[in-house]
């Protein structure tokens, strides 16, 4: 079941417009708090491979 | 008192140049002026539209104008870099905040009357309430020139300083707008009554800022 | 107690280190020659010790006041000519003059004379906007003068000035001890300045790499 | 690793970190099945557990960016970690009011059928956004650490002092209009039993996600920090190593 299948597979359940909005509101908060955190792991782990390749020297 | 003696010192310079460059008076009217026409343009005059949404066009007007003022006040600090001439004198930060924001009020204030007597013939808007009209304004008109100053220094000599200006100025000054707006229709309108809340709370903002500066001026004039 | 006390001063301008340890020491009255190659970081060695910069680290006293904690209070006592005239544009010579000695609460100092000094009695209400570059330097000069400083620190003072305005320059310097004046002077113009300067600093990549006593 | 450069003990987040993702997952359960849809608005109720919370949110932080700035620029207190915080918070703080502002959207195209509607508190958070945007901007320009620290500490003053102001404003100039809006979140929605349980859940999800980037964000502005330090080493070295060569 593919993401898309499963986002598809929601909206279609529901048949009110409600719905829709609800998802939409509830994906687009998880997208952002969960993109923020990503972006911010990452740029540390990158952040401290260097530090440590610097100590090494 | 020193202080109010090296602010009227500092005032008096601003002034001065104003006089002899004559930007408030020979660009920065004009400008407010061509902003009000092209609100005209943009709302169509004989809907009678024009003439209730009047206070609320003159203090957007207000607004871009003293962003104007505002930039040009510290531009001619940074011109032969005149603001290390100023810091070398030792001058104490509070005393170049008031003597500059005095200044820029006083170009405001000035703008504002002009400006005003054009609103009134082009939007045929009939002035009753002066009482209400005549505490707003120079509350208003504090307000931004506190906060102008305050913002001022700290875009000074910033790279991109003419664009963060107005995206750090115009949110503080949402209030400013809110408040002179409504106290110029409880004004006009003749219903004084509403508009006495909001000039009160124009000499609150304008007070608090200019308190704000006095103390906070100084760290940002030392900054390079 | 020397007038300066710097050790191991470091000092950024944005990220680059424009001074990378600096150790100095001025005396009262020391007529001090800042030489060096461009970019070595000595117009940020003066507008440091004008407390126009804040230092990054190390140990840094002007007048015996610390400038990690006050870059401000020194000011009173000294006066830098820097590469710009720091004047405004609209205000005739003497407005700019007027504005910088009361704004600095100065005595014992008469504008008239310091314009005779500087040569520019006969500029006195023009534009500043209206001058040339070399009346600039000159008024550049006088604006420092105005303020009586016990410190004069001075950043490469004889560019752009013609043989009038040089021979200004010298007479200040020269009768500066006289006047209980110090003077740090940053300058190309070697042989002029040795004639002067009782101590001369070579400046070399942000540090300071010989500093002789006496060696005219 | 000295104090300055963890916000909290790693325990502390890992323990934080698991409290979220359980907040989170409850609030997913309660928040999209749990809770019945409200008898007047039905399933866009569902909005409000997101919109509420991040509403608080986004002021809490504003908040922390106040106090760690007047810790900053107050001399004995004065340390790198507040200045560090206060960028934090704020970025998180734009965040939740940007999140705000969109689901309070979404939320009232099916209720009161527009986009958005000039509703006091959607008004404020709107110019709060702009304001701490700016706030942002201005952090972004580089400078010496203890006088950017210092610009940057009074300008979130400047803006978090006008943030009463603004309330203040705009909630007398709505109510001005429209006596008790019924357009006003809270009036319309009488929430009691589950409803209220998922909308606390809500609030402390958020609070602890809050919680955990901030730390992360910290860590992060300590690394470039540290990085920026090296960069420097490296520049004096390369300043002072090729003095006695050639002299640049």
């Amino acid at each position: 079941m593919t993401t898309s299948a499963l986002f598809a597979a929601v909206v279609r359940a529901s048949q009110s417009d409600a719905w829709t909005y609800v998802i939409t509101g509830w994906l687009l908060t998880g997208a952002v708090v969960a993109g923020y955190w990503l972006r911010t792991r990452a740029r540390i782990r990158v952040g401290e491979t260097r530090l440590s390749a610097e100590r090494d020297q | 008192m020193r202080l109010w003696r090296e602010a009227s010192l500092v005032a008096a310079k601003d002034l001065r140049i104003e006089a002899r460059s004559r930007i408030a008076l020979g660009q920065i009217l004009p400008f407010g002026i061509i902003v009000a026409i092209l609100f005209a343009f943009a709302l169509d005059p004989d809907s009678g539209l024009l003439t209730r949404v009047a206070p609320g066009l003159f203090w957007v007007t207000v607004l871009l104008a003293a962003l104007l003022a505002v930039g040009r006040s510290f531009a001619v600090e940074e011109k032969s870099n005149a603001r290390d001439g100023l810091r070398l004198t030792g001058l104490d930060g509070s005393a170049v905040f008031l003597g500059k924001m005095a200044a820029i009020a006083a170009e405001l204030f000035f703008l504002e009357i002009l400006l005003g007597i054009a609103v009134v013939i082009l939007y045929g808007v009939e002035v009753n309430g002066v009482v209400v009209l005549l505490a707003a304004a120079p509350a208003a008109t504090l307000g931004i020139a506190s906060t102008g100053t305050l913002y001022g220094v700290l875009a000074a000599g910033l790279r991109s300083r003419e664009t963060l200006l107005p995206l750090l100025l115009l949110p503080v000054l949402a209030p400013v707008l809110l408040g002179a707006t409504r106290a110029f229709e409880g004004g006009l309108e003749g219903a004084p009554s509403d508009a006495w809340p909001w000039v009160g709370l124009l000499w609150i903002f304008a007070t608090f800022y200019t308190a704000f500066g006095v103390l906070a001026f100084g760290t940002l004039w030392e900054n390079d | 107690m020397p007038l300066v006390e710097f050790h191991s001063v470091v000092c950024l301008l944005g990220t680059f280190p424009a001074l990378a340890g600096v150790d100095l020491q001025v005396e009262p009255r020391d007529i001090v020659l800042l030489e060096g190659p461009n970019g070595a970081g000595k117009t940020t060695l003066l507008r440091l010790i004008a407390g126009l910069i804040p230092p990054h680290s190390g140990e840094a006293q002007v007048f015996g006041l610390d400038l990690f904690k006050d870059r401000r209070s020194a000011r009173r006592r000294l006066a830098l000519v820097g590469h710009e005239s720091y004047c405004y544009d609209d205000l005739t010579v003497m407005e700019n003059l007027q504005f910088t000695f009361k704004a600095s609460g100065v005595t014992g100092m008469e504008i008239n004379s310091v314009l005779e000094r500087t040569g520019l009695d006969g500029l006195a209400g023009v534009r500043h906007a209206h001058l040339s570059a070399g009346q600039r330097r000159r008024l550049a000069l006088a604006n420092a003068m105005v303020r009586n400083p016990e410190l004069l620190l001075l950043d490469e003072p004889h560019a752009g000035l013609d043989e009038e305005g040089r021979a200004c320059l010298h007479e200040i310097i020269a009768s500066a001890p006289s006047e209980g004046r110090t003077v740090v002077l940053a300058s190309h113009e070697l042989e002029l300045s040795r004639q002067l300067a009782n101590r001369e600093v070579r400046v070399e990549s942000g540090t300071i790499v010989k500093s002789g006593r006496g060696e005219l | 690793m000295n104090p300055r450069d963890q916000l909290l003990d790693p325990r502390l987040r890992r323990v934080i970190g698991v409290g979220a993702v359980i907040g989170v997952v409850a609030l997913c359960l309660f928040g999209l099945w749990g809770a019945p849809p409200d008898d007047r608005q039905g399933e866009a109720m569902r909005l409000l557990y997101l919109h509420v919370p991040s509403a608080w949110l986004a002021y809490f932080a504003f908040l922390v960016t106040a106090i760690a700035s007047a810790l900053f620029l107050w001399p004995r207190t004065r340390s790198i970690v507040w200045d560090r915080v206060a960028g934090a918070s704020a970025e998180l703080g734009v965040i939740f009011t940007g999140l705000t502002l969109v689901v309070g959207s979404l939320w009232g195209r099916p209720i009161w059928g527009v986009w958005w509607a000039w509703d006091a508190r959607l008004v404020t958070t709107a110019v709060l956004f702009f304001l701490y945007l700016g706030y942002l901007a201005l952090r972004r320009i580089p400078g010496d650490a203890i006088s950017t620290g210092k610009r940057n500490a009074i300008a979130a003053l400047i803006a978090f002092v006008d943030v009463p102001i603004v309330h203040f404003s705009v909630e007398w100039w709505r109510t001005l209009h429209q006596k008790a809006t019924v357009f006003n979140p809270e009036l319309s929605a009488r929430i009691e039993g589950v409803q209220a349980l998922t909308l606390w859940i809500a609030v402390l999800a958020f609070t602890l996600v809050y919680v955990y980037l901030l730390d992360r964000r910290y860590r992060l502005a300590v690394i470039d920090d540290v990085l920026a330090e090296q960069a420097l080493e490296q520049a004096i070295k390369i300043r002072t190593g090729d003095n006695p060569g050639v002299g640049r």
